[in-house]
């Protein structure tokens, strides 16, 4: 045989669609990729009306484990796409996203980012689209809690890395630019103690602390912030993660203001209760929309496309969809995802903690700024 | 040739070397003798660099050298044995006379050429195993070796370097007594060879008498004497401090 | 503690051990052995044979090509690391810096610099070995563990430095894609990757015969005696220092090598590969295949990458799904399972899997002595 | 003649390949001292670990050893020693990261009283350098440890591979007049090199020579008779190989 | 002045934690020569049965009482567990150092994952007495009672540590074994109880950490032995491998200097300042500051 070929991509009408999932099985977030399937499958679902096939043809998936490691989701793109796969999403962590948006470029077929929240997705190329929300659509929704900005000043406490980067940029773009003065105090996502850096935050005096943390050590870093009492002299804000997160926020939950992706009950349309109907143990969680976003955009990219992926492109582009969340929109431009998102308060107490939204914003209301399409 | 000019290391208020002079001409042997303890392979340590003095120098032909590294001082042409053998475990005993030889001809590091297939310090090794009844041995790993044959590649491998001063510290120890003598040709066939000098320290009196031109006595770090074998051995003190009761 | 640190692991096979008189022709074959395996290996990819629960896909799949690449460059690493631990003695837990540096220096000089791949290539191999010429200066100063943990330290530091992402550089925790739009056409796109994996091939068959060149050279024996008594050498009149930081800045060449090619087979970097746990998987690596042998290292850090990116496939398989969750549980942790074979093999295979075959001598001996008719 | 108290009946020992012993077959009687000799490499540090089951990793050890009536082969070093089983080898073996007075502690035994002052007044060095690291201390002191280790307890046999290695003259007489008085009490086999040790201690002598026993018996025959050590021993008579002269001059000068 | 107290007292707590896991790491490392790899895996044994027993074992909890019987039973267990590995894998590699070295680290990746797969990779609350959760104020700086619990536990663990080495026999046979352990069972000793015994003090000094760590983060997640252990290695090479006394000094410098550093510089330099501390105390006293002083 030649080295060089790949298995055709069907153009059999009968022939089943092959997509292929590479998302975490395995490793640090795992828990994240487990929502992530289990919304893609209730998604699939409920976009083919449970039969599972598209025009006729089967949708048939392949999962591949990346634990979180890049090099592995590569491999497994590469292996997928030598298959015959013209479809690929999962992509948990960021820094996958990041990398397998590339291979799908370099091999022209189309790939539906999951739960990764980087900006950098947006607008990364013409194959490259997302079905969760990102990071600026977080601070957009963050600065809905202080009303008008003008005089403002705001902390971001961020880890050091890009996702810290990229939060501390976005604050400066959104909430900077409406006025206030931004500064921030940064840490390293491993820091065992957070005592210094509470005392940096209480010392800067802010009217808006905006946290973003994410990771293991969230938790301690919560505790802290409560003792040194920063929770009670300013507005703090951060993104409300999964469900199972909520417990570790403790005492310090109910004094954090929440800017939420989702959760359970944030919203109630028909996709939402197709979706808790097929979710074990019935709680949405964080990450389930994203699968259901996914499938939905799948089916809509294979409905319209059949086995040509520019034509999958096109479809795409632009279309509006009703997601778990209420309208999506997949912005043409730079593949954005217009999505509603939510603002959320914690109550609760021991191990029980429920979520409340006290206010969601449209799509519209917290779309990103256009950025040019890179590839 | 060599000489040590007030030597003295001190650890805390101990003296374990303490203020030592030696010469020793070209072509000498100065047998070391002293009881458990004396310092006398520490001494060997200083002389060779492996530990720094806490005070005086070593001058080798008169060039201070006090302050140089082992290997320098090693490639000055100074050599030595250790008392307990250290030889290289995992390579043949052949690779062990090799390196030497190989380090005494420039350790310039050569990466690509290969090592075996330089014959000329093949044969250099494979003469100085010969010299100390060693060559039936040359593709045993050294490691595996019983004690005496270690001794017997302890000084192959000083051999090897043709080094101008030897000093040995106690290469007969753990020999078998019917290997004593060939060991003691071996080493004497050292010394007279282009004015090389030997430092022993030995403890068997027979070949220290039988191979010394002087003998230097150390006890509790200080040489006591240093004089021909006869002075030495009539010494009250030395008697006292050294030989004491006899079997 | 140099010299212990190779003793006692690895009941190393004998160097002196006696030839086996095995049969004539396959004694003048032998020396020609690894270049049939070369040529083998480098043919590989025009077979379509398909190796069902070994390899995904038919051996010249994108995907089978894909994980056989990353393996052979891991190989080459673990075979150059061998040149620290196993050849050597010393006892390094912070190689990954220099093969974090060959990713990151060639990915940061293509996409963010805009460098040729070339001049890419060419620089961070520079960078990278006068990088471990510089660190290995300072670290030789100590030895034994506080070698090691100097080391460890100073390959932290790269990884902080990383995880930072000053001035954009290294995109932190995300990692930099790599920017392809400069590469040749031949390197990128899922139908060229078998030029990724034939590049992974040469760059192994260098390691391998630089290796194999340094270990028998005059500086390798050295190399060798500074293993056993670092001391003795100095006696002997040759710098333990000198020698040492030879090995430890070609050791840190040819990481750096490593990570360039790694870089342009994964198509990006991302921080996994700086941190220490690498290095400790190089020593995995190495002990598994066998310390100071020739193919040790080689087939272990083959075997340790492939056991690493299949499992992951393993775990998730029908099999282990339908088995109670007691035990499907942990089978689905891939390090779980690594963990554990690495063990078994610690102890049924304490030479490494370079020893295979010594054990294997006395029942060949056996099986041939009774087949010979007597 | 009385029972022995250590019997070896055909003793073997492989270690990586190498046979080193191959069937050796010996007994130690029961008072006085019985000399293992024998060329540079023949087995005798061998031969005495694999009595007291120190055969190194990978060596394979076949036969049977007997004192009284059990095998030791089977059973486990430290319970070899405390049933009274000394053992001082070759190579000392002190302890060089703890005191002089540490490596001695070390060696007392549960149940019987150590014989400080017996090994004091023996090596009174060992009690001045009590708080020195044993590393520190030189060859010859390190030696005086290793047998005052042992001497602290009481044994039923001793094993004692070359004492006598690398001390001064003054220290080799001391260290046999030691063993000399140990054997009034102890049996004790033991390993040397230095034959005026030898004339001096041995009652009985086996010699090995290419891993078998080569000779036994009465030390003093063997001593006496210059063609049975020319030919087991490689080494000329009595006359032939003049004692030291620290062992000589004594007549001299008296 | 209240920042510098807070600082102060924040960073002992910081390096009370490190002293905590560097303890156990550093006697196994130091006497029984095994560079410990598994040692966060013992601190994540503790911590996970220490929340186990809180919410399953009758008469424990996360009130006062209820709490010191759910820590004493984590300690139990990461003990226990400690105790089996030197049983099962490191017993029968005795000659061999590097492969024990080889397989706490297999262990330390097979253990970390199969937390991961009972208990899930996301950080799960510690059940804690509420007042560990509060803050005591001196001079004018809240400091966490967490950290103040940390200080004292640390401090008693010295004291217990130090006793154990200096006046019994099996600090000594312990340090004998490291050397040469043939010889010591030539003098009639079993060393191999001394080691087992050693394991058994490293895995309950660690699982101590891991109980009162998971009071001080609040939380417990499979991967935090690990990165609390690449700390503990620095503390115990800084402190001199072996030196209990070292390691205490270490931890202390450690801990105040990450503190003060991150405060005072930019982020992340304090990581990078400890890392500098290590450099630089091993090229000057490669032997770290205290030596190989077995005995404290
Ligand atoms: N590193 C050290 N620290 C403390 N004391 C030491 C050290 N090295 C040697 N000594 C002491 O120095 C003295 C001299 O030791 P050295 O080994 O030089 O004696 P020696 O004359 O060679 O004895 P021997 O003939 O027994 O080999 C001894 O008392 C020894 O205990
Ligand atoms: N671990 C080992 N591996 C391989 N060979 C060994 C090993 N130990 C000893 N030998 C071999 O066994 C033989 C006997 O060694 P042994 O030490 O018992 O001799 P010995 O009679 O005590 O010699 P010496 O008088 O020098 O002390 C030697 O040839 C030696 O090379
Ligand atoms: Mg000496
Ligand atoms: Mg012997």
């Amino acid at each position: 045989g030649s080295p060089q070929e790949t298995a055709s991509g069907g153009g059999d009408d009968a022939a089943p669609v092959k997509v292929g999932l590479v998302y975490s099985q395995s490793g640090a977030l795992a828990s994240y990729g487990k929502q992530y399937i289990e919304g893609f499958r209730a998604g699939l679902d409920f976009a083919t009306g449970g039969t599972g096939k598209v025009d006729g043809r089967t949708i048939e998936v392949t999962e591949a484990d990346d634990a979180g490691d890049p090099a592995k989701a590569v491999s497994a793109a590469k292996d997928l796409i030598g298959k015959g796969h013209k479809i690929i999403a999962g992509s948990t962590a960021s820094g996958v996203a990041l990398q397998v948006a590339p291979i799908a470029a370099q091999n022209k077929v189309l790939f539906i980012s999951g739960p990764a929240a980087t900006d950098a997705v947006t607008g990364a190329n013409r194959y490259t689209f997302r079905s969760g929300r990102q990071s600026y659509q977080d601070v957009v929704t963050a600065k809905s809690f202080i009303g008008d900005p003008a005089g403002k000043k705001v902390v971001v406490f961020a880890q050091d890395g890009a996702f810290g980067d990229a939060n501390e940029a976005a604050v400066k773009a959104v909430i900077g630019g409406a006025g206030a003065t931004v500064s921030s105090v940064r840490a390293p996502a491993s820091a065992t103690d957070f005592t210094p850096f509470a005392s940096q935050i209480t010392a800067a005096k802010p009217d808006l602390l905006l946290v973003a943390w994410a990771g293991t050590t969230a938790p301690a870093m919560w505790q802290t912030l409560d003792q040194q009492g920063v929770l009670t002299s300013t507005t703090v804000v951060t993104g409300l993660d999964i469900r199972a997160s909520w417990a570790t926020f403790g005492a310090a939950g109910s004094k954090i203001s929440f800017l939420s992706h989702y959760f359970d009950g944030a919203s109630d349309t028909e996709a939402a209760k197709a979706l808790k109907a097929k979710v074990t143990g019935g709680a949405i969680d964080l990450f389930h929309p994203d699968g259901f976003a996914a499938a939905q955009m799948v089916v809509r990219a294979v409905a319209e496309g059949g086995d040509d992926v520019e034509k999958m492109v096109t479809a795409l582009e632009g279309w509006s969809f009703d997601g778990v969340k209420g309208e999506m929109t997949i912005r043409k431009e730079d593949h954005a995802l217009l999505q509603p998102m939510y603002q959320a308060k914690l109550s609760g107490s021991g191990t029980t903690f429920t979520a409340a939204a006290r206010k969601s914003l449209t799509g519209d209301e917290t779309a990103p700024p256009a950025v040019a399409m890179k590839g | 040739m060599l000489a040590t000019r007030g030597l003295t290391w001190r650890i805390g208020e101990v003296a374990i070397v303490d203020d030592v002079h030696l010469d020793l001409a070209p072509g000498e042997f100065l047998g070391v003798i002293g009881p458990n303890g004396a310092g006398k392979t520490s001494l060997f340590n200083l002389i060779t660099g492996l530990r720094r003095p806490t005070g005086g120098t070593v001058l080798l032909d008169g060039r201070d050298i006090g302050t140089l590294p082992p290997h320098r001082r090693a490639r000055l042409g100074l050599g030595r044995t250790f008392q307990a053998s250290s030889v290289f475990g995992s390579l043949s005993v052949r690779e062990n006379v090799r390196l030497a030889v190989q380090a005494y001809r420039g350790g310039s590091m050569k990466l690509w050429r290969r090592a075996a297939a330089d014959r000329e310090v093949v044969a250099a090794a494979d003469a100085a195993l010969d010299r100390v009844g060693l060559a039936h041995r040359d593709t045993a790993l050294a490691g595996t070796l019983a004690h005496g044959e270690k001794r017997k590649l302890e000084i192959a491998l000083l051999l090897a370097g043709e080094p101008r001063v030897m000093l040995l510290d106690e290469p007969m120890a753990g020999v078998s007594v019917e290997d004593v003598p060939e060991l003691v040709a071996v080493i004497k066939s050292l010394t007279g060879d282009n004015g090389r000098a030997v430092l022993m320290v030995e403890h068997h009196m027979d070949v220290i008498l039988e191979l010394a031109d002087r003998i230097a006595v150390m006890h509790h770090g200080a040489l006591l004497a240093c004089d021909t074998p006869e002075t030495v051995m009539a010494n009250a003190t030395v008697q006292e401090a050294y030989l004491g009761e006899a079997l | 503690m140099t010299n212990s640190v190779v003793d006692g692991v690895v009941d190393r096979p004998t160097a002196a051990a006696p030839a086996e008189p095995g049969p004539s022709v396959w004694h003048r074959l032998r020396p020609f052995l690894p270049l049939v395996a070369l040529a083998v290996a480098a043919i590989l990819p025009y077979s379509t044979v398909h190796l069902p629960g070994i390899f995904e896909g038919p051996l010249n799949s994108p995907g089978t090509l894909q994980l056989l690449a990353i393996c052979l460059i891991f190989g080459g690493l673990a075979a150059g690391y061998d040149l620290l631990f196993g050849r050597t003695g010393m006892l390094s837990f912070g190689h990954a810096l220099y093969f974090a540096a060959g990713v990151y220096g060639t990915d940061i000089l293509v996409t963010k610099a805009g460098l040729p791949l070339w001049q890419a290539a060419l620089l961070t191999l520079t960078g990278g070995t006068i990088l471990a010429a510089l660190l290995g200066a300072v670290a030789l100063r100590t030895v034994g563990i506080a070698f090691a943990m100097v080391t460890l330290a100073l390959a932290q530091v790269g990884a902080i430095l990383v995880a930072r992402d000053f001035g954009g550089l290294t995109g932190g925790e995300e990692g930099l894609p790599l920017d392809v739009s400069g590469l040749p056409a031949a390197l990128v796109g899922v139908t060229n990757t078998v030029n990724l994996y034939w590049l992974a091939l040469a760059y192994l068959a260098v390691v391998v015969l630089v290796v194999h060149r340094v270990t028998a050279s005059p500086t390798g024996r050295v190399l060798a005696g500074l293993r056993d008594d670092e001391r003795r050498v100095g006696v002997l009149g040759l710098d333990p220092y000198r020698f040492k930081l030879v090995a430890f800045t070609l050791a840190g060449g040819l990481g750096t090598a490593a990570g360039t090619v790694y870089c342009l087979i994964v198509g990006g970097a991302s921080p996994h590969i700086t941190s220490s746990e690498l290095t400790l998987s190089l020593l995995v690596m190495v002990v598994l295949g066998g310390p100071g042998t020739r193919w040790g290292p080689v087939l272990g850090g083959i075997l340790y990458m492939y056991l690493d990116h299949r499992l992951t496939a393993f775990g998730a398989s029908d099999a282990v799904d339908a088995l109670p969750g007691w035990l499907s549980a942990p089978l689905s942790q891939p390090l779980f399972v690594l963990g554990t074979v690495f063990i078994l093999a610690v102890y049924f295979f304490p030479g490494g899997l370079a020893t295979l075959t010594h054990r294997l001598t006395p029942l060949r001996a056996a099986l041939t002595r009774r087949r010979s008719p007597r | 003649m009385t029972a022995a108290i250590l019997t070896v009946e055909d003793l073997s020992v492989r270690i990586s390949g190498l046979h080193i012993l191959q069937g050796v077959s010996f007994t130690v009687a029961p008072a006085g001292v019985t000399v293992l000799l024998g060329r540079n490499g023949v087995g005798k540090t061998t031969t005495l670990r694999a009595v007291v089951g120190l055969t190194p990793a990978g060596g394979e050890v076949t036969g049977r050893v007997r004192m009284g009536e059990r095998n030791l082969l089977d059973r486990p070093t430290h319970r070899l020693v405390r049933d009274g089983l000394g053992y001082v080898p070759e190579d000392r073996c002190v302890f060089a990261g703890l005191t002089v007075a540490e490596n001695l502690r070390l060696a007392e035994r549960r149940g019987t009283t150590p014989a400080y002052d017996q090994v004091f007044a023996l090596f009174p060095e060992l009690e001045r350098r009590g708080r020195q690291r044993a590393g520190s201390l030189s060859g010859g002191q390190q030696q005086m440890l290793a047998i005052g280790r042992v001497l602290l307890n009481d044994n039923r046999l001793l094993l004692v591979d070359e004492p006598t290695k690398g001390l001064a003259p003054k220290v080799v007489t001391e260290v046999a007049e030691v063993l000399e008085r140990v054997a009034e009490t102890v049996p004790v086999l033991l390993v040397e090199q230095n034959l005026a040790v030898v004339r001096r201690l041995a009652t009985d002598a086996v010699v090995i020579d290419a891993g078998r026993v080569a000779w036994s018996g009465d030390a003093r025959d063997l001593l006496a008779e210059a063609e049975l050590t020319t030919s087991l021993l490689g080494v000329g008579s009595a006359e032939a190989h003049p004692p030291s002269p620290a062992v000589a001059r004594k007549d001299q000068l008296t | 002045m209240s920042t510098v107290v807070l600082l102060t007292l924040t960073g002992l707590g910081l390096a009370a934690l490190y002293f905590l896991v560097a303890s156990g790491l550093s006697l196994v490392f130091g006497l029984a020569d095994v560079l410990n790899f598994a040692h966060g895996l013992f601190l994540g044994v503790g911590a996970y049965a220490t929340w186990w027993a809180a919410g399953h074992l009758p008469g424990a909890g996360p009130d006062d009482l209820g709490f010191v019987v759910a820590a004493a039973f984590g300690v139990l267990t990461g003990a226990l567990v400690a105790v089996l590995v030197e049983l099962v894998l490191i017993r029968p590699l005795y000659s061999r150092t590097i492969a024990q070295v080889l397989v706490t680290v297999g262990l330390s990746l097979a253990g970390v994952a199969l937390l991961q797969a009972v208990w899930g990779a996301d950080p799960r609350p510690f059940p804690r007495p509420s007042w560990t959760r509060e803050v005591t104020p001196v001079f004018g700086a809240k400091v966490p009672n967490a950290g103040l619990l940390l200080i004292v536990a640390a401090v008693l663990v010295l004291v217990a540590l130090l006793a154990f080495l200096r006046f019994t026999r099996y600090g000594l046979v312990i340090r004998a074994g490291v050397e040469n352990r043939e010889m010591v069972t030539a003098l009639g000793i079993d060393v191999r109880k001394a080691f087992t015994l050693v394991f058994a003090i490293g895995g309950a000094a660690a699982a101590l950490a891991g109980a009162l760590g998971g009071v001080y983060f609040g939380s417990v997640s499979p991967g935090q032995g690990s990165s609390l252990l690449i700390f503990a290695f620095i503390v115990v090479v800084i402190g001199g491998m072996g030196s209990v006394v070292g390691s205490a000094y270490a931890a202390v410098a450690v801990g105040l200097l990450q503190q003060f550093v991150n405060y005072y510089g930019t982020s992340g330099l304090g990581d990078i300042c400890v890392v500098a501390l290590l450099a630089v105390v091993l090229l000057l006293r490669p032997q770290g500051i205290a030596g190989k002083v077995a005995t404290a």
